[in-house]
């Protein structure tokens, strides 16, 4: 029973736990910065940047105004790191699943929303006029985002649930195993509208460049963060990077499982012992799932940064819910319809 | 919707960053740049004119009384300097020269004071001859020869002879005591008296910079 | 036939309220024992709904208990029954244990109101009325207690008629209620000529039989009576009057409770009476007005700047989401429908008595006006954010689990039936969530954040009975959130096994054979399964969550996190003063209208159509009670 | 440990927070340029911060005008604890050609302690990204020197 339980510890503090969120989720968005920066023709900072910014803000004094309510002010950013590093632990790593009886996408798209009503919360308690209307734009980014990610899932669960046959599949192992038997979603043809609108859906949900109204330093000073400084700073940011990890390993468990069964034959192949055989798998399957997952970030967040100018709010609204919900409608009346 | 820079974004991606990385690759200004201010005593001969055209108020001087001359020392703050280069231009002796390099960077006051100082010996005073009686003026006791036709202006004196400390001196024969030297004095060394038809000249204060020999209309003064 | 046996029960719990009123009337002007009898009364009904729990929800036994002891004679049921299975003692359950809450909350908040007994008479009465129609067996005395209900809550709208639209609320309510009074009184009378008898069971036994124009008339007329109970679309602007100017403790009764007993009389009526639902023209019909009911409601709170009327226009799109589950006519749906009409009636009562929170400290509910109250009233705020994370969905709370189900239902039936129609309700049921979330995170930030106005600089935090009675609710709402397979093998699927069951239900109250004989057409029974494809166990979730709180708050607190420096606000240094762009502190609260502009600006064209439809005037609210009937009718003769 | 990570990262990733005093805008472009591709300053962590919540460095350029001072020194004063305030150009060092005007509440220094002055009246990119390196330095001193 206790190893049982160290067991679990070890899940949630290291490995899909707070380690693990905490490196490679400071990695990809120090990547993502160095790509914007070259797309950019510059230099761009060091991969580390974002190390060494967390780290001098947890050595920052923090301030809180007096308008603030305290308890809030500093509890808002934990409750919402918390709540993403437990997200991360439902989301598998191809085989390996952390905890596979706790949660299903329903319930992961709700978990989506603890880390942004986290920094609405927080931004609100502070009493400040820009975070009010940093506020007020997370929402409607937060609602905008909801339609097409509603209608992704749904086509996924469809599509799986009517191949395996039990007509409706929500638990993402039941996916990932699906496809590690017979191939990734993408491959199939009902499936790649809803991987497109899941990958505009990506930089929507994470908040970055073109759809980053809540969080606009030039006209709302850093929107909900105006009043935030010193540690609780440090933790927003590092949640808003958790948050790009998590979206993109969520695509990949959704469209890519396909790659966990090539990793399987690749290690059945070697013909290792079944211990080392299995130590082999995860250890590659953590590989595999951070180089797609930096891919992902290049494709779906820094181009996209590069490329396009900050959205005004209604726009960010009438695009998700007009150009990535059809794509996303397409894919699900395909998947009904059995394709 | 359309997306302006895809291709350039792409491009960019695989092509050489366009930095110049500068901490590491040293750069120079351009040629003619206007940077940190380098003066050069020696040359300087104290006119105020630096300070005169200086729109900052930057240049500023102290004198100091010393047994062999006044010991000068002129300071130009940077941080007041906007860098017009005006000082330079209306050096006639050059002494000021800005130079290209930009790295002003300051933590405290005097970093950014640039300064030099020089001693300017006193004029030499010869000993002074005794002052010559009065030009022997025309005999007047002499027959007023000729009194009916135009009176004879004296004998054009002979144009006065320069001093050789540099100081002007004043042809009386063209002189006539229009007082625009007077005005064009930068140091105010001059006191012209239309009425008492006087010009005389204070020779501690007169620096000899020859702004009134280049006014005067008639050329009537002599550096 | 000792008092105190089972049958009495049903019968005491509805009495011993009746009793109570009647006992208030006499003796009210007395403050002490005013409160007493008021609070002896409530919890007494919920004892006795409690004692029946183990036997009907546990055994499966079905009480019935006729008055005056005339048991049917002849295969005619004379006497007027009181039937109690596994559905009536859930609604009983639900409803007094909501109604005691209610009390609690109403001794102190209507304390300094004049005319107190009569509140207290009404208060009774109405929750007599819900009491018995929710355990009624006879279809006339269920008309009786659904006249009681709309009168009381009449009455205790106007309760304080110098609130600004009291009066106006409160006669727009009796004239709508009315209507639905009247079109269940008809349908009662043209049953009756048809089947010659008002016990419910022997009519459900027999009308299925002969199904002729005159009963489907009825059928019509019952549905949009037990609709405008419920508040359903066209009936719902009456129901924001109504709660903008009741008292918040009356919202409660009227929200938590009202809006149940219609979905309850709806349930008895597709399910038990007419037992229509296998055809699936009448499962669109349930379905499709419960989801547009959902969306309009939800979009209209959006627009709304009282505290009051949001809260309003929310607990009818909730109800859409009871509906279109219950109309699923899958055992599965009907759990999860019923789980969240409970989960509705706590985090409901919660928020409308948070709402009586602020009102009674600032005396206004107008979201533009507050602001950060979060300071002055900390355990109000606390306890409003349970209530509102529970019904936008969050998932520790009560509210995610049954909308998770619910989710799951109508997905499952989307697949079952292959109709891509209910595949449109879970995305419409998704999409309204978040929109819930969205005007909750605006009543969040207008009321309790941002800044606090001069006005309100001395309000200090409410008296401890009413965040007694708020306390409970959240307790509620968080306990049933955590526990849904608890809740729903206890609660919800005896009563969703009872819906399913009309033949026992017949047979125990007509005696033993008499469905067999009476009945012409075997009832629907389909295979009563609770299989749900998903899966979610909240408490290891939230176990999971607090390790992970946990560590972080370590770490941080090692890292000095709350070296956080503040000095007292007297030496009003800039440094503690909000960024303004370095401009002095001036009071400018966010809230209200100016937030989510985004999506009202991109769908100001509904907001405007819906603004014009909503007049506000009782004609067009008529106009609409009747031209529903109208089509219900017409509905109802093709479809059954 | 822990504190020399902090130490050494706070001089990798400082902060910029920009006020103008009133400037004629000359060292705005000029401070924003050390942004543009060419000199890029954001390969030593500069990065401009919306609010003085989040800033390290507060970079003032301009005279001071009277009407600017009380919300400079508001601004800086919001800026939590190891900060470091940065004069660029000559108008706020001295009030350059404005000196003496009825309008200029003097040279910053009369105010805030000032850290470092980049002189120049617009000085080059190279100049102020030496000036904001030797910030960062001072920052990081000063971030050694607290508790």
């Amino acid at each position: 029973m206790i190893l049982e339980a160290v067991k679990y510890l070890a899940y949630v503090l290291i490995f899909p736990g707070f380690l693990f969120c905490f490196l490679t989720g400071l990695l990809l968005s120090g990547i993502d910065r160095k790509l914007v920066a070259r797309m950019q023709k510059r230099v761009g900072p060091p991969i580390l940047q974002p190390f060494y910014d967390f780290f001098k803000l947890c050595g920052k004094e923090t301030i809180i105004p007096a308008a603030a309510n305290r308890t809030v002010f500093l509890m808002a950013p934990l409750v919402g790191l918390a709540g993403l590093v437990v997200l991360q632990l439902f989301i598998p790593v191809f085989s390996f699943t952390a905890f596979s009886s706790v949660a299903d996408v329903i319930v992961i798209l709700y978990l989506l929303l603890i880390p942004a009503l986290s920094i609405m919360i927080g931004g609100g308690a502070t009493g400040s006029p820009y975070a009010g209307v940093g506020l007020s734009r997370e929402m409607v980014t937060v609602l905008s985002c909801e339609l097409p990610l509603v209608l992704v899932l749904l086509a996924v669960c469809k599509k799986v649930g009517a191949a395996t046959g039990t007509g409706l599949c929500f638990s993402l192992t039941e996916i990932v195993r699906y496809q590690m038997a017979n191939g990734s979603l993408l491959g199939k043809l009902s499936m790649i509208p809803a991987a497109v609108a899941f990958l505009m859906v990506i930089p929507g949900e994470t908040g970055s460049h073109p759809f980053d109204a809540a969080e606009a330093e030039t006209e709302i000073c850093e929107g909900m963060l105006a009043e935030y400084s010193g540690a609780p700073l440090g933790v927003y940011k590092l949640s808003h990077s958790v948050k790009i990890l998590s979206m993109t390993s969520l695509f990949v468990m959704l469209f890519l499982g396909g790659i966990g069964g090539g990793i399987q034959n690749l290690v059945l192949a070697l013909g290792l012992a079944g211990g080392a055989a299995g130590a082999l798998t995860i250890l590659l399957d953590v590989i595999v799932l951070f180089l797609l997952c930096v891919i992902l970030t290049a494709v779906a967040i820094s181009f996209v940064h590069a490329v396009t100018a900050r959205l005004k709010i209604e726009q960010i609204f009438k695009y998700y819910w007009t150009v990535v919900s059809a794509l996303a409608l397409v894919s699900l009346v395909l998947a009904w319809y059995g394709l | 919707m359309d997306f302006p820079f895809v291709k350039e974004a792409i491009s960019q991606l695989f092509s050489k960053p366009s930095c110049a990385m500068y901490p590491a690759v040293e750069s120079i200004a351009a040629p003619r740049y206007r940077g940190r201010i380098a003066f050069d005593p020696t040359k300087c001969i104290n006119c105020l004119m630096c300070e005169r055209v200086c729109c900052g108020g930057a240049i500023t001087h102290t004198v100091e009384k010393t047994e062999e001359g006044d010991k000068i020392t002129r300071s130009f703050n940077l941080g007041c300097c906007t860098f017009c280069a005006h000082c330079m231009d209306f050096c006639n002796h050059g002494a000021i020269q800005l130079t290209q390099d930009y790295h002003m960077i300051a933590t405290k006051e005097e970093d950014l004071i640039v300064s030099g100082t020089f001693i300017k010996k006193p004029p030499v005073k010869k000993a002074v001859p005794p002052k010559p009686a009065a030009p022997a003026a025309p005999a007047a006791p002499v027959g007023a020869d000729a009194p009916g036709g135009p009176k004879e202006t004296a004998a054009p004196a002979e144009a006065p002879k320069p001093r050789d400390d540099g100081k002007p001196v004043q042809d009386p024969a063209k002189c006539v005591y229009c007082t625009i030297c007077a005005r064009k004095c930068p140091a105010g060394a001059l006191t012209v008296d239309r009425a008492a038809k006087t010009w005389t000249l204070d020779e501690d204060v007169c620096v000899g910079c020859g702004t009134c020999a280049a006014a005067c209309p008639k050329n009537a003064i002599i550096m | 036939m000792n008092m105190l046996s089972l049958q009495h029960f049903p019968i005491y719990s509805i009495m011993v309220l009746f009793l109570g009123a009647f006992l208030i009337v006499i003796f009210g002007q007395n403050k002490v024992f005013r409160h007493t009898v008021a609070l002896l009364a409530t919890f007494a009904s919920f004892f006795f709904m409690a004692m029946l729990f183990k036997p009907v929800m546990l055994e499966g036994q079905t009480i019935a208990y006729w008055l005056g002891n005339r048991v049917p004679a002849g295969g005619y049921a004379i006497g007027i029954a009181l039937e109690v299975d596994a559905l009536s003692l859930f609604f009983g359950l639900l409803v007094s244990c909501v109604v005691f809450v209610a009390c609690i909350y109403s001794i102190q908040y209507m304390s300094h109101d004049d005319n107190v007994p009569q509140y207290y008479t009404l208060f009774l009465m109405l929750a007599g009325g819900v009491m018995g129609l929710v355990l009624s067996g006879d279809l006339f005395n269920m008309f009786i207690m659904v006249e009681i209900l709309t009168f009381a809550a009449v009455a205790l709208t106007a309760f304080r008629n110098t609130a600004n639209g009291a009066l106006e609320a409160a006669f727009k309510y009796l004239v709508v209620g009315c209507i639905g009074s009247t079109c269940i009184l008809a349908g009662t009378i043209v049953l009756y000529a048809q089947v010659h008898t008002l016990n419910l069971a022997q009519m459900s036994a027999l009308i299925p039989g002969n199904l002729s124009s005159a009963t489907k008339l009825a059928f019509a007329l019952l549905f949009i009576g037990f609709c405008t109970k419920a508040f359903l679309v066209p009936f719902h602007p009456l129901a924001a009057d109504a709660h903008g100017a009741a008292p918040a403790s009356i919202s409660v009764l009227i929200s938590g409770v009202l809006t149940k007993s219609g979905i309850y009389g709806l349930i008895r009526l597709s399910y038990f009476l007419f037992q229509s639902m296998a055809l699936g023209t009448m499962q669109f019909w349930l379905v499709f007005l419960g989801s547009v009911s959902m969306f309009v409601c939800v979009t209209m709170a959006l627009a709304q700047h009282d505290f009051k009327r949001l809260l309003a226009f929310h607990s009818i799109s909730q109800i859409g989401y009871v509906l279109a589950s219950v109309g699923l006519c899958t055992a599965f749906g009907i759990s999860a429908g019923l789980y969240h009409a409970m989960n509705h009636t706590l985090f409901k009562g919660l928020l409308f008595l948070a709402a009586g929170a602020v009102l009674h400290e600032t005396g206004t509910t107008d979201l533009g006006k507050l602001g950060g109250l979060s300071k002055k009233m900390p355990h109000t705020t606390v306890l409003f954010l349970v209530g509102a994370f529970s019904i936008s969905g969050i998932p520790p709370f009560n509210g995610f689990a049954s909308k998770w189900m619910i989710y799951q239902a109508t997905y499952q039936r989307a697949v079952e039936t292959g109709n891509i129609g209910f595949l449109l309700v879970t995305i419409c049921a998704l999409v309204t969530s978040t929109l819930t979330l969205a005007s909750f995170v605006k009543v969040t930030q207008s009321v309790f954040f941002g800044q606090l106005p001069k006005e309100y600089e001395n309000v200090k935090e409410v008296p401890f009975g009413m965040r007694l009675a708020m306390g409970i609710l959240a307790a509620m709402c968080l306990v049933t959130g955590l526990l849904p397979n608890m809740v729903t093998r206890y609660l919800t699927e005896p009563a969703a096994r009872a819906v399913f069951s009309v033949v026992d239900y017949i047979n125990n109250m007509m005696g033993s054979g008499y469905a067999q004989s009476a009945m012409a057409a075997q009832p629907l029974n389909p295979d009563v399964s609770f299989a749900s494809a998903g899966v979610w166990s909240p408490v290891s979730w939230l176990c999971l969550l607090m390790i992970a709180l946990l560590a972080v708050t370590i770490v941080a607190i090692a890292g000095k996190y709350d070296r956080v420096s503040i000095k007292t606000p007297e030496n009003r240094s800039g440094k503690y003063d909000l960024f303004y762009g370095g401009e002095e502190t001036v009071y400018s609260q966010v809230g209200g209208d100016d937030l989510f502009w985004g999506f009202k600006h991109n769908w100001r064209h509904y907001f405007s159509f819906m603004h014009e439809l909503h007049s506000g005037v009782v004609n067009d609210y008529a106009l609409w009670a009747v031209v529903a009937l109208a089509l219900a009718i017409v509905y109802a003769l093709i479809v059954l | 440990m822990f504190k020399k990570l902090i130490e050494e990262s706070t001089g990798k990733s400082p902060w910029l927070f920009h006020i103008n005093a009133g400037s004629c805008n000359g060292c705005d472009i000029e401070l924003v340029s050390v942004l543009t591709p060419r000199y890029d300053a954001e390969r030593l962590g500069f990065k401009l911060a919306g609010s003085p919540r989040h800033a390290d460095i507060v970079v003032v350029t301009g005279p001071i005008t009277a009407q600017s001072l009380p919300r400079v020194l508001r601004s800086i004063e919001q800026v939590p604890e190891p900060r470091c305030i940065v004069t660029m150009g000559s108008c706020p060092q001295s009030g350059n050609v404005f000196r003496g005007s009825y309008s200029i509440c003097g040279p910053l220094s009369k105010y805030v302690h000032v850290d470092v002055d980049v002189a120049g009246c617009t000085p080059k990119p190279e100049a102020v990204i030496d000036g904001l390196a030797l910030a960062t330095q001072i920052l990081q001193e000063k971030r050694r020197a607290m508790k």
